[in-house]
């Protein structure tokens, strides 16, 4: 099923078809959650050693939409990754102990130093970095977009920010700009509740996601905590984009279940809403429903877990083993001495395996 | 008296200053109950209810326009940028209406914009820019930097008395790492006036923020004849305190943490190349950070930002000059 | 009849009550507007005879909404007027010599040649002049109705922006915070089909005036060359404001039909459009609706045109005979000494005679 | 060769840089069909169609995020912001995102951003801004300044072939009244090379933009021995151009038309009175607009903008001095 026109506002997770992913691609999914689950884990702590300089942020409890979103990607798509989808940069190849020096400021960082936290993003693997301000991806997003649209390439650009980012001005000519030109563009809004400590009420009188339908393309409600759900919605979204149907908003309902960073102990949250989230949680439940309903052994999903978290045990050695940065290297790059392609990402959906590694050639 | 930190300084002058006019409030993303993202409104919504410290969506032009609309009125906001790398997203109200509302049409707008700057705890080519310069090519905007506790309730409180829009950059590195003696209850610092933060005879360091403290420390420990002017407010630039000073020692180094090119310091080199020539005995020189984004590892950070062990050197070269 | 939550979405035209105007009223707004008409050709005819310096922009067809907005307010309101509202200036007690004299840089303009062309507002009357970054007012109207609320006093902020100005961040944020807020403001929209010479279908994918739910306020649409009806709606918006219901969004139907500048021969154009819009002038609409439906002698509505024009026409020699300003102007004022009120602007609608002058009073 | 207008030498470099390359394309307000504010892009719509000359909504912004997402991608976009002043309205894509990205991240933006700029034709205080010291405190943008028509062209097409952001300065005074011979089809001027517009022995004029012109005047009326260096490039600065001629006059006048404080004058003053001092024999001095936003009417304008008679009162002092 694909949604086609702009009046196609609906939960996605119902509408469209499961079949789109075999044995080995769920086995992916829950293994690249987990991987940001322990990786984000490892960070926290040795942020708490000390080893982490600055502050520390994460996206606990977000996992399913970052690898689902990501996930329905193909190699020469392009993404903005945002600072609570850590997942994505898994999908589309980024190691944990390249994610771990960067926290760490260390020259095996995907900056190498230069940057920090969760503003990276490897141009080799198709990804453009974010920035601190929020929601600046999303127009650079859009210019990506036109590019492909510009030369008729059937490539899609993605973006995430969260719902608190939807009140700048940014978003708004972002989302306006991609209507008028109905480029090949999906955003993915990660509406977690709160922006810092600012309580929905407090950012907005009407939830974004209604608000696409004022740009003349969808705003497909899903539940953020059911990574099957954002990754169908989000195949159904790029492909769409890809045949010149224009962008689609997907709102992913979530929750943050740490503070901002590490340094906020999310007083200001209710508990009745912490505790109702934590039973929501995207990669427990996704675990449970493998067994339950897709047929998996309680054996198969828990060595899976294991399996990847002693990968990332051994990546964090690895971050740790990697030098600091030569000081020298922060007077050079300022400017660029030519322009150089992005490479191509990692595309692990079984799909692309199937229709060849071009990612942009069509995934159905 | 009581011995406060920088960031204790901002948060009493807001407090007295919330407490002696009702039209003063607070307007900002996280500073309500939160306290905001370094804890400077702490304990004010309390005091004063969540209509004077308001809780303002992630939007800085709306944020910047509303408080100039509210100062029209007759408020007194005090608006807070998280950081003041986002004045970038609220520039355009900043330098185009507010900065230019008195001059076009005779209205003033009282406003205050907070803005937590500086670098030198891995925040990264977004959590440390200093944009002071920026401002100062801005006309209509007044521009203060205090580098003590004091001079950051006072100043503060002046800021807000004032009937301009005033930026008022918080250096984040002193936040808690500088304390000292600060009057209690009303007091206020008047804008424009530098201070001598040291005298002496030979050299004169020119700076402004967290660099005073590092042409103190450098004079400390160099030992020698060494007077530091620290400006307090960029705009109004207090002229003749620098002249005086330049023309008194003969020699100058401006030191400040921004980036170089059209810097605070270029506009103070320039002033003391056009107006204390003949009394120079020795180039002007700079302290600066080059002109590269401030990067968040910290061997590349401190590459970067300037060192005591500069400051000395440059010091040194001048007194020997 | 009142407009009074947030999905009432409809013509105001229609729903509201005309038994707010006196004959009186009417003569006002028919005066009003001519006088807006008569001193943009004066203005227009001065810039071509090359005594305005720059260049020369109008509302020209678009008389009906600053007129009847304004028209709606009361003396304590305070209104951030734009480009194409030059009958609100009039409406507020701006006399045309101040305006002419403005526009030709002379110490006698409203910012004795400090600023020129529309870009000015008489404080003393409650207005704040525009600046030229559009829709900048919008978050300054926001701060202005902010600081009425604070202060729990019956008043509204209104300004005006085109439709390609809704299409600039600033006025999603501003929206978005007057909807949160619920703020004592009225903002009014006047698309006149192009900005400069951008088509509406180039500006946005949908209509802006159905955007205002997605803020959580009523979008009303009306006829913005039916003077009766945009005082209408927004004597409603801010009857609406001033009781605690919060923002409005106007959308009025208009066509600019004049260039965007003096300098703009509007070739982009198309002729039919032009030519439909001529035919739904609305000061000659409005005056021949007095005649033919409102019990006015043909010969009193031609008296009051005639008359206004001659009042022009005295008040452009007037402004010829204003010096230019000193030199040593240029020099003063960029800082404040200290904060003044703005004053009270005149308000004519004989409503607010009968409530008293103080327009911080309820109008009903 | 071909005598040109400025204007007419911008709209050339568009078009042949067009031809050239594919990737490169034009996205702004009204500069499809209609051509732009200032008819720069008249005509290429028509040439190469409504998708490789866009017109985009007014939203400066989308404009420049776009333009730095697609430069990523491997087109080469132009930007075109309506007026230089409305580029407050899209400085954070410009400073934090473009400017950045490759210090970050080793990502290339080869964009540019047109920007008409500057007054003396009572634009107004929007209309008529500088705004390029600005770019000069954010690391990462190449920032030019042509005066002549032959560089306007030459520098746009190295700006377009160039992999970094540049802001690409066009003075609107020069548009249609400075005119010269250009170099006919593909032509580009290095950046970073200041240009010698006139040879002098007792005085250096340092200028850019339109203060070129009135240097040349103010050197060609007073008929003394004064060089004129014309800087074309702001980031990266010609040090070497500058030092050397302020080395063998040993006298400097800096003139822009932009405001003082914090203007690029100001760096190039700091710069010499760092680096040239020994070789000075008069202070440094500056023409520039004063601290205000620039006035409508022609008499306050007048005062504001630097003017030929200041220019050759300020030459003749520093000749006698
Ligand atoms: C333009 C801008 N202003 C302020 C900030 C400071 N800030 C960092 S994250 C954040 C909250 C973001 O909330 P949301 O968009 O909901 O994303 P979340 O962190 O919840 O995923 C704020 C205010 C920012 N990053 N950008
Ligand atoms: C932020 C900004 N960018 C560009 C411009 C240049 N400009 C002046 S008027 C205009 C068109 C405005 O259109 P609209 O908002 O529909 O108002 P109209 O003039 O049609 O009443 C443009 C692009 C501007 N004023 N502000
Ligand atoms: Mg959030
Ligand atoms: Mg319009």
């Amino acid at each position: 099923m694909r949604l086609s026109d702009a009046s196609a506002v609906g939960d996605a997770t119902v509408a469209l078809d499961r079949g789109l992913l075999t044995r080995g691609d769920r086995v992916q999914l829950l293994r690249l959650m987990e991987m940001m689950r322990a990786a984000e884990e490892r960070g926290l702590a040795l942020y708490k050693q000390g080893k982490v300089p600055g502050s520390f942020y994460d996206g606990r409890g977000e996992e399913a939409i970052s690898v689902g979103a990501a996930f329905a990607l193909g190699p020469r798509d392009r993404l903005c990754i945002l600072h609570r989808d850590l997942g994505a940069h898994f999908v589309r190849g980024v190691t944990p102990d390249r994610y771990l020096a960067n926290y760490m400021g260390r020259a095996g960082g995907v900056t190498g130093g230069k940057d920090g936290n969760m503003h990276f993003g490897d141009r080799a693997l198709g990804c453009v970095g974010m920035v601190s301000m929020l929601p600046d991806m999303a127009p650079v997003a859009n210019g990506i977009a036109l590019a492909f649209k510009m030369r008729g390439e059937p490539r899609v650009a993605l973006t995430f920010f969260g719902e608190g980012s939807t009140a700048n001005g940014q978003w708004h000519e972002a989302m306006n700009f991609a209507g008028i030109h109905r480029l090949p563009v999906v955003f993915v809004l990660e509406n977690n509740r709160f922006a810092y400590s600012t309580p929905n009420q407090l950012e907005f009188a009407v939830d974004p996601v209604e608000r696409a339908s004022g740009y003349g393309f969808p705003g497909v409600g899903v539940d953020g905590n059911d990574v099957e759900a954002v990754f169908t919605a989000t195949a159904a979204a790029a492909e769409r984009a890809r045949e010149g149907g224009g962008p689609t908003l997907i709102g992913c309902e979530t929750m943050r279940m740490h503070g901002h960073g590490a340094h906020d102990d999310m007083s200001y949250v209710p508990a009745a809403l912490r505790e109702e989230w934590e039973r929501r949680d995207p990669i427990d439940g996704y675990a449970a429903r493998l067994v339950a309903e897709l047929g998996f052994e309680e054996s198969e999903v828990s060595d899976v877990r294991a399996e990847v978290r002693s990968y990332v045990a051994e990546c964090a050695e690895r971050a740790l083993a990697s030098p600091p940065p030569e000081p020298e290297v922060a007077g050079e790059g300022v400017f660029a001495e030519r322009w150089q392609p992005l490479g191509d990402g990692a595309a692990p959906w079984s799909r692309w395996a199937e229709t060849g590694a071009d990612g942009a050639r069509r995934a159905a | 008296m009581a011995e406060l930190t920088y960031l204790e300084a901002i948060s009493d002058a807001l407090r007295t200053e919330m407490r002696r006019d009702d039209s003063v409030f607070c307007l900002g993303e996280d500073i309500g109950a939160f306290g905001g993202a370094f804890k400077v409104t702490a304990g004010l919504a309390e005091e004063f209810g969540a209509d004077r410290v308001l809780d303002a969506p992630l939007a800085e032009n709306a944020i910047i326009g509303a408080a100039t609309g509210a100062a029209i009125e007759g408020m007194r906001p005090v608006c807070e940028m998280q950081f003041a790398d986002f004045v970038a997203c609220g520039f355009d109200q900043l330098v185009n209406v507010a900065a230019k509302l008195h001059y076009r049409q005779g209205v003033a707008v009282p406003m205050v914009v907070r803005l937590p700057s500086g670098g030198g705890f891995s925040g990264g080519p977004f959590h440390s820019q200093n944009p002071e310069a920026w401002f100062l090519q801005a006309p209509g905007l007044k521009v203060l930097a205090p580098a003590t506790a004091a001079d950051a309730k006072g100043l503060l409180a002046s800021a807000i008395r004032d009937p301009n829009p005033v930026c008022f950059l918080e250096h984040k590195g002193l936040y808690r790492h500088v304390r000292g003696e600060v009057p209690e209850g009303e007091y206020t610092v008047p804008i424009g006036k530098a201070r001598v933060a040291r005298e002496g005879a030979e050299l004169t360091v020119v700076a402004y923020g967290s660099a005073v403290h590092l042409a103190l420390a450098a004079a400390e420990q160099l030992g020698e004849e060494i007077e530091v002017l620290d400006l307090r407010s960029l705009c109004p630039l207090d002229r003749e305190a620098i002249l005086a000073s330049a023309r008194k020692t003969g020699k100058v180094l401006i030191a400040h943490e921004a980036t170089r090119a059209c810097g605070a310091g270029a506009e103070v080199a320039a002033l003391i190349g056009e107006e204390a020539f003949e009394d120079l005995d020795a180039p002007i020189r700079r302290l600066t950070a080059p002109d590269v984004p401030i990067p968040f590892s910290p061997p590349l950070e401190q590459a970067v930002l300037p060192q005591l062990e500069q400051m000395k050197e440059a010091c040194r070269e001048l007194l020997a000059y």
